[in-house]
């Protein structure tokens, strides 16, 4: 509908000035902006909801299923996959359901550990050597640079032969070295937010340092730390599978997806299915954990937002 | 006049950049600004106005000199009381508008944070109501109070950095180059809102910018520095009507002007060769490489900067 | 340049301190002494006595630590339990072939698919190859090597016969551990060099170098590769490590002879000399890939090869 | 003088995930020979995404929706890459805003100077390239020219490596140089001195350049005429006097009087209020309409057209249309 322009169209408006500083967009946090970036991420979203569901059904298969996963049958030993044993049986016939999820459950609770420990020692470390500046970031990062020199999964090994073997001390041999990535990624965001404007500001404003920490640091350091979680998860759980996989991991009956890797790879020739169920739960862990990964990076890394 | 509010003596800023190499960002600086007054600062990229800003406003530790604000030494020991008075007395508008304000933190609260250390407000209601007469007196309103700051544009994000510098009723605010990332009619705004929040709040201003003809429409008096050193501090009309030091004849001339017919009448004096490296600077005048002028005796020691006419110092061996 | 290669010497030296003590300390809390307990108590006391005295075992704690410090200066990491009495340097070094050789290769594949798939992707941004590349990308971090080792080995060798499955007797052995290795530096460096070219294509030169008029092959190569390439030196240390270490596993999979299989092989027989030899050459040879790398780096970068004073600024 | 190079009603749109943009919105305009046109406008006006659409350098998602540009005789919006290939460097080159990152940092200055004359003068040897590289950097300015040439990006100053974008830009002599806020990163002594150089070499060779900028003095000192653009449109242009003493649009009133004159004394100075327009969904009528003190109804429906009040002084404004009460009630 053209409409016809008029001689009464040619009267002055009075615009206030405030509604010109109206902003046309919808109001929304940055949080909630990241939050609809990573929305449109379809794998990301589709890789949350797996990594949700392995969770819980790792958690749930093991109590329901009737078997338990040390429960051995010599009758049914190397049974292919049957409705009666979904996955089949392995050289002890136990039942490789519920086996590979209780494996899972090892497996997470290993990756999520070793990920929380490294979280934990690495901010700490990296946010007090960011923070207190000059002498003592000097000593602190002589300290990483002599441990950056150390093959961490060589000191893995060692300290799984000293300590006896099971989830602590996979946790713990892992934190060794692992923590030092968190650290230097978190020193380098805290150093960078340091110089910002608005941290001056706030040093202006009569802002206590603790305060600063708490309000300014922290939560713009947040992003950079859940990204480096979502990737030390997955390359915890592939470093305990490979513990297990060299015959260094658990120790039997107890099960994870590397010990059962193992095993599988034994029995290759007469029992294929034995390796090939745990590899794909493996691999399907870790590739969601990557792509969640990439997909948080490219929706809160302000970096990315350049 | 006023009283004088900030003195600052002979002060100098060096950074130890390695094992030999000296950065005198800035190098021996003396002014004072009075109540109410506005001294401008001006310089090319690399003549240490801003770092002598952030030293004055306590930021930088001074490496030699005073700074003294209304009796209190800002440069040296202070008691808690008086760190706290600075605290709320001196404030700072920076120049970057997407990175002076916090990303994760509403506008609300970044605003606030200056009332909520210093206690000036006795409840949450009270609080949010100095915010929204703050956002009002910078030409936002309660609208803008919840939103975050990447959902501003330059200019308003700008006034924010204003609102919160004023939320301590300061009297003396450093302007670090407020303007200089925004675009020319944004410019004019901010710049006009700052002369009149200085008429109702009797504020003292140091504007510190590149852009010469903003400053001179903001200073009552302009400084002008080069190489860590002020070489010409006069009234703005006098500057511009008698420039005397050969850098600030050749940066007036320099800048063109938007008026064509102006422009085609002027003749240029146009600077050879470009700003020397700042570090390990020589001890004479910073300016005789590139300058006319030059004589034996400009290598001989920084010139002193003398007041040749009432108001009117300059830095320069010739014009003394 | 000198001096910064000084200061990285220094760090290594202290580094392998660190390792050195380390590696005692887990000697002497390791379970079982270094030969069978059952043999051990056979022994009469005085044969016990001399057995341990000749391992030097009776001494203090400090002695045996600086005996010990001063054989692994002289490079003399002791005997090898397994292989009764080989000094263990020159186990190690007769063990080195197979592994470089299958680590050569596994890097040299990856990396040549992994860059160029990574820079087809980076070029033809959201195309397929692009799509392609992310998951191949995915895949190659997410499959552990040694499922992939296995899996090839009993597929591609035992059912289909192409290649022999395992032992070293020709160059064909090699092929499957290589392939198996390969995945994961081709991964990380599709990965890497697909964010740094992206990277690369939205810096301002690229804008003026378009604006010249050139084809898209040179823009490619003279300007946006020229650029990209540069940093992938800085991943190539970690990615030789990743492979050092996924050895381990590939190595006891197709039984190769080589120090991957070796380390595996003594953690299962306590031969802790060999151990602790392995421990400190691994170290050493990471370090010294760093280092090649960063001064690598910064040959071939410009902007901090040719320091040079900047006129004015 | 004949034209050289004539935009006729050119719409470019980009596509975001952030929405579509209507960067440029139907703009016109001719260069004549040896001329210097400047186009003023502050971000967001879309007069730097125009020049690109006419260097065929769109950003990704960047498209040229209508809307024709003629270069003697032919129309190079339509071409095809390689054609456009021809004419980059050759007929029409570009300097860029930022000289830190203008240049490539792993490739020595004259190698990038030569790589200009390889692509389009194949017949030149490499020792003639080297010579001509040598001369240019000469003619920019630059002192000791064999010792810089050798030497990288990272080695010179801001205003040295504008100089060096400079030659690389006229190594071919193009007919058209268009700037793309040349000075704008440089400060005030730097600036004036490359004004200088481009005002010297245009008189030498004859070069017709196109100034893109939002600082009037330097319109002022180096412009012959204007093209003042807002919300992606065209709002005034005109001789630079005209445009400067005798300006039409409110909005070019408006800029001018944002900027201290260094005569006046004391001067009031107007601010305009409110901020640009979203090009995202762009305001129906004249973009200016939210932010014009004359703003009438018609300005909110429609968009002004062309008002033509000399052969080279143009404006688009509702306020020149003789129902708007006998015309012209400027400021």
């Amino acid at each position: 509908m053209q409409e016809k322009i008029t001689q009464d169209m040619f009267v002055p408006v009075r615009s206030d000035a405030h509604k010109q500083e109206y902003i046309a967009r919808k109001h929304h946090s940055a949080f909630h902006d990241g939050w609809i970036r990573l929305r449109k991420n379809k794998a990301a979203v589709v890789c949350a909801v797996l990594i949700v569901v392995i969770t819980v059904m790792s958690i749930i298969v093991p109590y329901t299923s009737p078997y338990a996963y040390y429960e051995t049958d010599y009758k049914h030993k190397m049974n292919a996959p049957s409705s009666e044993h979904i996955f089949g049986t392995d050289l002890f016939g136990r039942d490789q359901w519920t086996r590979v999820w209780y494996g899972t459950r090892i497996s997470l609770l290993i990756g999520l550990a070793a990920a929380l420990i490294n979280l934990v020692i690495g901010v700490f470390y990296g946010a007090i050597s960011a923070i207190a500046g000059g002498k003592v970031d000097a000593v602190m990062q002589r300290i990483i640079e002599v441990l950056v020199g150390i093959p961490s999964l060589i000191i893995v090994i060692l300290f799984m032969m000293v300590l006896p073997p099971g989830v602590g001390t996979i946790v713990a041999a892992m934190a060794v070295t692992g923590w030092v990535n968190m650290a230097r990624l978190v020193r380098a965001q805290i150093l960078k937010l340091k110089n910002q404007e608005f941290v001056l500001a706030a040093q202006l404003l009569g802002t206590s340092r603790w305060k600063t920490i708490l309000r300014h640091l922290i939560p713009n350091t947040i992003s950079v730390i859940v990204i480096q979680v979502m990737f030390a998860i997955p390359s915890a759980i592939f470093t305990e599978a490979f513990l297990s996989f060299i015959g260094v991991g658990l120790a039997e009956p107890k099960a994870s997806l590397g010990v059962l890797i193992n095993n599988g790879y034994k029995a290759l020739r007469s029992a294929p299915f034995l390796l090939i169920y745990p590899a794909i739960a493996i691999v399907l862990i870790m590739v969601c954990f990557s792509i969640v990964g990439d997909g948080l990076r490219d929706a809160f890394d302000p970096r990315m937002k350049r | 006049m006023a009283e004088e509010i900030l003195k600052v003596e002979n002060l100098a800023r060096h950074f130890t950049l390695g094992k030999k190499q000296v950065l005198k960002a800035v190098d021996g600086v003396s002014f004072s600004i009075k109540r109410g007054e506005t001294l401008g600062l001006v310089g090319e990229s690399g003549c240490g106005k801003s770092t002598l800003g952030r030293t004055v406003i306590g930021l930088y530790p001074p490496t030699a000199g005073k700074i003294t604000f209304d009796g209190i030494d800002v440069g040296g020991k202070k008691t808690s009381a008086q760190r706290d008075e600075l605290s709320r007395r001196m404030q700072m508008i920076f120049q970057d508008p997407y990175t002076s304000l916090n990303p994760r933190m509403k506008v609300l609260d970044i605003i606030a944070e200056g009332i909520d250390n210093h206690h000036l407000a006795a409840n949450r209601a009270e609080r949010t109501r100095m915010v929204v007469e703050l956002l009002r007196s910078v030409g936002l309103d309660e609208e803008h109070a919840n939103r975050y700051p990447h959902e501003f544009s330059g200019g308003q994000r700008q006034r924010v950095g204003i609102a919160r510098a004023l939320s301590v009723n300061p009297d003396f605010i450093i302007a670090d180059e407020p303007i200089s990332a925004l675009d020319v009619s944004i410019q004019a705004q901010v710049v006009n809102l700052l002369k009149s929040l200085q008429k109702k709040r009797n504020l003292t201003y140091l504007f510190i910018a590149h852009d010469l003809s903003m400053v001179k429409y903001i200073s009552d008096r302009i400084g002008v520095m080069y190489l860590g050193n002020l070489v010409e501090l006069a009234d703005s009309d006098e500057l511009f009507a008698h420039p005397l030091h050969p850098y600030t004849q050749a940066l007036l001339s320099a800048i063109p002007l938007p008026d064509p017919r102006a422009e085609r009448g002027r003749s240029r004096i146009v600077l050879e060769g470009s700003v020397s490296s700042p570090i390990n600077l020589p001890d004479c005048c910073r300016f005789c490489s590139r300058c006319q002028s030059k004589g034996k005796e400009c290598e001989k020691g920084i010139p002193p900067l003398v007041e040749v006419r009432p108001g009117h110092f300059v830095a320069c061996c010739h014009v003394v | 340049m000198a001096r910064y290669i000084g200061r990285r010497l220094l760090y290594m030296i202290v580094t392998l301190f660190v390792i050195v003590v380390l590696t005692f300390v887990l000697m002497k809390i390791l379970p079982g002494s270094p030969f069978d307990t059952e043999r051990f108590e056979k022994l009469t006391p005085e044969q016990q006595a001399a057995a341990l005295e000749r391992y030097g075992l009776d001494k203090p704690i400090p002695v045996q630590f600086l005996r010990y410090l001063g054989n692994t200066l002289r490079g003399d990491l002791g005997t090898s339990f397994y292989y009764t009495n080989i000094p263990v340097t020159r186990v190690i070094f007769s063990r080195l072939g197979p592994s470089m050789l299958v680590g050569a290769q596994a890097i040299l594949v990856g990396l040549a698919i992994g860059l160029s798939l990574g820079i087809v992707a980076a070029c033809r941004h959201n195309g397929f190859v692009d799509n392609f590349t992310m998951v191949i990308a995915v895949l190659g971090i997410s499959v552990p090597n040694f499922v992939v080792a296995a899996l090839l080995q009993y597929y591609v060798g035992l059912k289909l016969g192409w290649l022999p499955i395992g032992f070293w007797k020709t160059w064909s052995c090699s092929v499957l551990p290589s392939l198996a290795l390969c995945f994961q530096p081709l991964a990380t460096a599709a990965r890497f060099i697909r964010t740094e070219t992206l990277d690369v294509l939205q810096q301002d030169y690229i804008v003026t170098a378009r604006s010249k008029g050139m084809s898209q092959a040179r823009l490619l190569l003279k300007h946006t590769l020229r650029n990209s390439i540069i940093p992938v030196i800085t991943i190539m240390a970690s990615m030789v490590v990743n492979l050092l270490t996924g050895s381990l596993a590939i190595e006891s999979i197709f039984s190769i002879p080589g120090i991957g299989g070796l380390f595996t092989e003594s953690v299962k027989n306590n031969d802790y000399n060999v151990i602790m030899g392995l421990t400190m050459f691994y170290s050493l040879f990471y370090m010294l890939t760093i280092l090649l790398a960063d001064v690598t780096y910064s040959l071939v970068d410009p902007r901090i090869r040719v320091a040079g004073e900047k006129e004015g600024e | 003088m004949n034209k050289l190079l004539e935009v006729r009603n050119m719409s470019v749109s980009i596509h975001t995930d952030g929405g579509v943009i209507q960067a440029v919105r139907g703009v016109s305009f001719d260069l004549r020979e040896g001329e210097t046109l400047a186009i003023v406008g502050e971000s967001g006006s879309g007069k730097s995404i125009t020049n690109k659409a006419i260097m065929g350098l769109l950003p990704v998602g960047g498209r040229i929706d209508s809307g024709e540009v003629i270069l003697n005789g032919r129309d190079i919006a339509h071409c095809t890459e390689k054609q456009m290939r021809e004419i980059r460097g050759a007929e029409i080159s570009m300097i860029f805003q930022d000289p830190l990152t203008s240049l490539n940092p792993t490739m020595t200055v004259g190698k990038q100077i030569s790589e200009m004359l390889l692509l389009h003068k194949p017949q030149m040897t490499k020792e003639q390239r080297y010579n001509r590289a040598l001369e240019l950097l000469d003619m920019v300015g630059i002192p000791n020219p064999k010792e810089r040439c050798a030497q990288y990006p990272h080695q010179f100053s801001g205003g040295m490596r504008q100089r060096v974008m400079i030659s690389i830009a006229l190594a071919c002599e193009p007919r058209i140089l268009i700037a793309d806020e040349p000075t704008t990163a440089l400060d005030v002594t730097i600036q004036a001195q490359i004004l200088d150089l481009m005002k010297a070499l245009q008189k030498k060779t004859n070069t017709s350049i196109i100034l893109v900028t939002h600082n009037l003095g330097v319109v002022s000192s180096v412009a012959d005429r204007v093209l003042v653009m807002y919300g992606g449109r065209f709002a005034e242009t005109g001789e630079l006097d005209e445009v400067f003493y005798d300006m039409k649009h409110p909005y070019t009133q408006g800029l001018l009087n944002s900027i201290p004159n260094l005569q006046l004394q004391d001067q009031a100075l107007y601010s305009i209020p409110g901020t640009p327009p979203d090009l995202i969904n762009p305001p129906h009528g004249c973009p200016f309409a939210a932010r014009c003190e004359h703003c009438m109804r018609v300005c909110q429906k429609f968009q002004p057209p062309e008002f033509t009040f000399s052969e080279t002084h143009k404006a688009s404004c509702w306020l020149y249309d003789e129902r708007a009460k006998g015309g012209a009630q400027n400021g």
